[in-house]
């Protein structure tokens, strides 16, 4: 292989690409983590094997009586280091995992996002981060509405 | 048994007409101000725009999460668009209202004085339509109630003021006809609208806590979770009626006109503050 | 083309707080018509993508159980004024739609 | 089972309406004949004909004093699903029910018409 100047040159600003923003590199959706239909499953699926730990280094804001289930605002934030990806899990849901954010090294590690839920369930943010597995539970409940339907 | 039908006749008529004559909206409307007053001490007056959120903490937590960015602004941006696209024949929206329909939610709903009924912002809507040979919309949601949430937050921070011409008396009928619709049960279940909204309100029925008289017009069009869009104040009443298993009315029928006028006299002095986001 | 997302981003310091509509029916698959009682197929966006200056900064997986209309909400640090944050999505039917917005 | 369903129903109306006995519900009864309400009768119809005309006659009387339910609508839709398929005897049972709820709703509104005053806020 003949290498010119040219060559060399591109060759050298995509490894100064690859160096400016070392980790970042986007996998593709983990559609079988979504097809889960228990909580273990989708995250096994989508995190590999190994139990997340439980962590107090997460905060996870999310209402302990949801005012209705089609809409139950979630943050999720941590003072973990070189945070990976946060991701949702709703037990009790038909398909349990409810959403997962890779995050690059440039986002602070929160994440606010409305998620639905079926019925009461314990509600999983799973974060990866520094290549393990931590998480924090929560048990919302959600009711039947006399009303709001 | 012909004496006891005239004598209930005579008390029947004797009794309405005698009301009418001295209904009293601005009693009628203190007297719920003062009942919710003494009830909820902590509760500002203001706060009863706010609807259930007056009083539930946790649900009121989540509702203030949703205002960060509210989903009716969706709706609301269409709104604005229809309101400012003009009509075949030129003209527009802005035509047919004071000030070209900006800031102007406050004056509806009133009685007119021609047509001898209450008209309600979005009945309003749809004669300026049909003046400029437009179909008219339907009321449930849609395009009308975009444009409805559009004209209403041009008019946030206005004071709710509902003008009922005393001496007009069928303006009085009308009122009254709106407060016996809302204190009268109906359906299956035998509720009135106030069975829930007036002595019980601030308590919970299942999981929902009930709002209060006060307030019920304030914030219309809402974007109600349950709906997924935004759907207006009549639509509303066509929810409520059917859970207590009524029939409901048309949207903009005569009698839901009335209720919207007697209901909005009641939030006299609150701020408009629609449109709104709820459960 | 699906419709533009709204997108809301402020300054504190050198961090943006970025917030985003995306209005989308979110269908589950789950969810039957009222009227034909007939199952309303799943519609939903199922990644999202966000740009800081060009630069991929987050990708989000999403299945149905995201609220119709989704809402999101993160922080990007060192941004400042001038930045431009795009926001792009992808749904199961293969529609799309991105937005952009420059930071003020 | 459905008679059983029924005086469940006009107990719970009975209960829910402040009108606990048949004593009060008599004390409504003159404007019931002003307004030509009938009183509610729990016989069974001859007929699947008369009781869909008898039915559709209630819902209307209730209708027109505006507090039709939404019971008495979906049960005589079914009365003529039923009677579609053949089935004149559930047809009937219905209409029937049909009727006895349009029947309470025209009480409940002549009721309503009186009394509705007393729930009023003054104070």
């Amino acid at each position: 292989m003949k290498i010119d100047r040219r060559n060399m040159l591109r060759n050298m600003f995509a490894l100064a690409a690859v160096l400016t923003f070392p980790r970042f590199l986007f996998a593709a959706r983990p559609d079988t983590a979504f097809a889960a239909t228990s909580a273990d499953k989708a995250i096994a699926d989508l995190l590999g094997d190994g139990t997340p730990a439980d962590s107090s280094a997460i905060q996870m804001k999310i209402p302990d009586i949801a005012e209705n289930g089609a809409v139950v605002p979630v943050t999720v934030s941590t003072e973990l280091e070189n945070v990976e990806s946060i991701s949702i899990v709703v037990d009790n849901n038909p398909t349990p995992l409810a959403a997962s954010f890779d995050m690059g090294p440039k986002l602070l590690a929160t994440v606010s996002v409305r998620i639905k839920m079926g019925q009461s369930s314990p509600v999983r943010a799973i974060v990866k981060a520094g290549g393990k597995l931590y998480s924090t539970t929560k048990e919302v409940k959600v009711t039947i509405g006399g009303c709001g339907g | 048994m012909n004496r006891s039908i005239s004598f209930l006749s005579l008390f029947v008529l004797g009794f309405g007409v005698g009301t009418v004559a001295h209904a009293d909206p601005e009693a009628d409307r203190l007297a719920l101000v003062n009942y919710y007053q003494q009830r909820y001490p902590n509760v500002d007056l203001q706060e009863y725009a706010n609807g259930l959120y007056a009083f539930d903490e946790v649900a009121r937590e989540q509702w203030i999460e949703m205002e960060d960015f509210p989903p009716y602004e969706i709706g609301m941006e269409e709104g604005e668009e229809y309101f400012n696209t003009p009509f075949a024949n030129g003209k527009g929206y802005a035509d047919c209202f004071e000030n070209g329909g900006i800031g102007i939610r406050q004056n509806f709903p009133y009685f007119d004085a021609t047509l001898g009924e209450v008209v309600t912002l979005e009945l309003a809507i749809n004669q300026c339509r049909e003046t400029n040979g437009e179909e008219p919309l339907p009321y449930l949601d849609g395009e009308l109630v975009a444009v409805s949430a559009y004209m209403a937050y041009t008019s946030r921070g206005s004071t709710t003021n509902v003008n009922i011409p005393t001496q007009d008396p069928r303006a009085l009928q009308a009122y009254e006809s709106g407060k016996e619709f809302y204190y009268a049960r109906r359906g299956q279940l035998n509720f009135a609208c106030a069975s829930c909204h007036a002595q019980s309100a601030g308590l919970s029925l299942r999981a929902d806590r009930l709002s209060a008289a006060l307030g019920q017009t304030t914030h219309w069009p809402v974007y109600r979770s349950s709906w997924g869009e935004i759907g207006s104040l009549h639509k509303r009443f066509r929810e409520c009626n059917v859970q207590v298993r009524a029939r409901p009315f048309e949207a903009q029928s005569l009698e839901y006109r009335n209720l919207e006028y007697f209901l909005t006299y009641m939030s006299n002095g609150l701020q408009l503050n629609g449109p709104a986001s709820r459960r | 083309m699906g419709k533009p997302i709204k997108i809301r981003a402020k300054l504190k310091g050198d961090i943006a707080e970025v917030k985003a509509l995306m209005p989308h029916d979110m269908e589950s698959g789950l969810r039957r018509n009222p009227e034909t009682d007939e199952l309303v197929p799943a519609h939903y966006i199922t990644v999202v993508n966000v740009e800081h200056n060009g630069e991929a900064i987050m990708q989000a997986y999403w299945g149905p159980a995201v609220s119709k209309n989704p809402y999101v909400a993160f922080s990007i640090k060192n941004a400042a004024v001038g930045d431009v944050i795009k926001i792009s999505w992808t749904d199961n039917q293969d529609d799309s739609s991105e937005t952009e917005a420059t930071l003020k | 089972m459905r008679l059983f369903f029924l005086i469940l129903i006009v107990i719970f109306f009975a209960a829910c309406g402040g009108a606990p006995d048949e004593e009060s519900v008599a004390a409504v009864a003159p404007p019931q004949e002003v307004s030509e309400t009938p009183t509610v009768s729990t016989e069974r119809s001859t007929s699947y004909e008369v009781a869909y005309a008898d039915a559709l006659a209630a819902i209307q009387r209730a209708t027109a004093k505006g507090h039709a339910w939404t019971t008495s609508d979906q049960l005589i839709k079914d009365a003529a699903e039923a009677a579609q398929n053949g089935d004149s005897a559930l047809a009937i049972s219905l209409a029937d029910e049909a009727r006895i709820h349009a029947d309470l709703a025209s009480i409940q509104a002549d009721r309503e018409a009186l009394t509705w005053r007393d729930n009023v806020i003054t104070q």
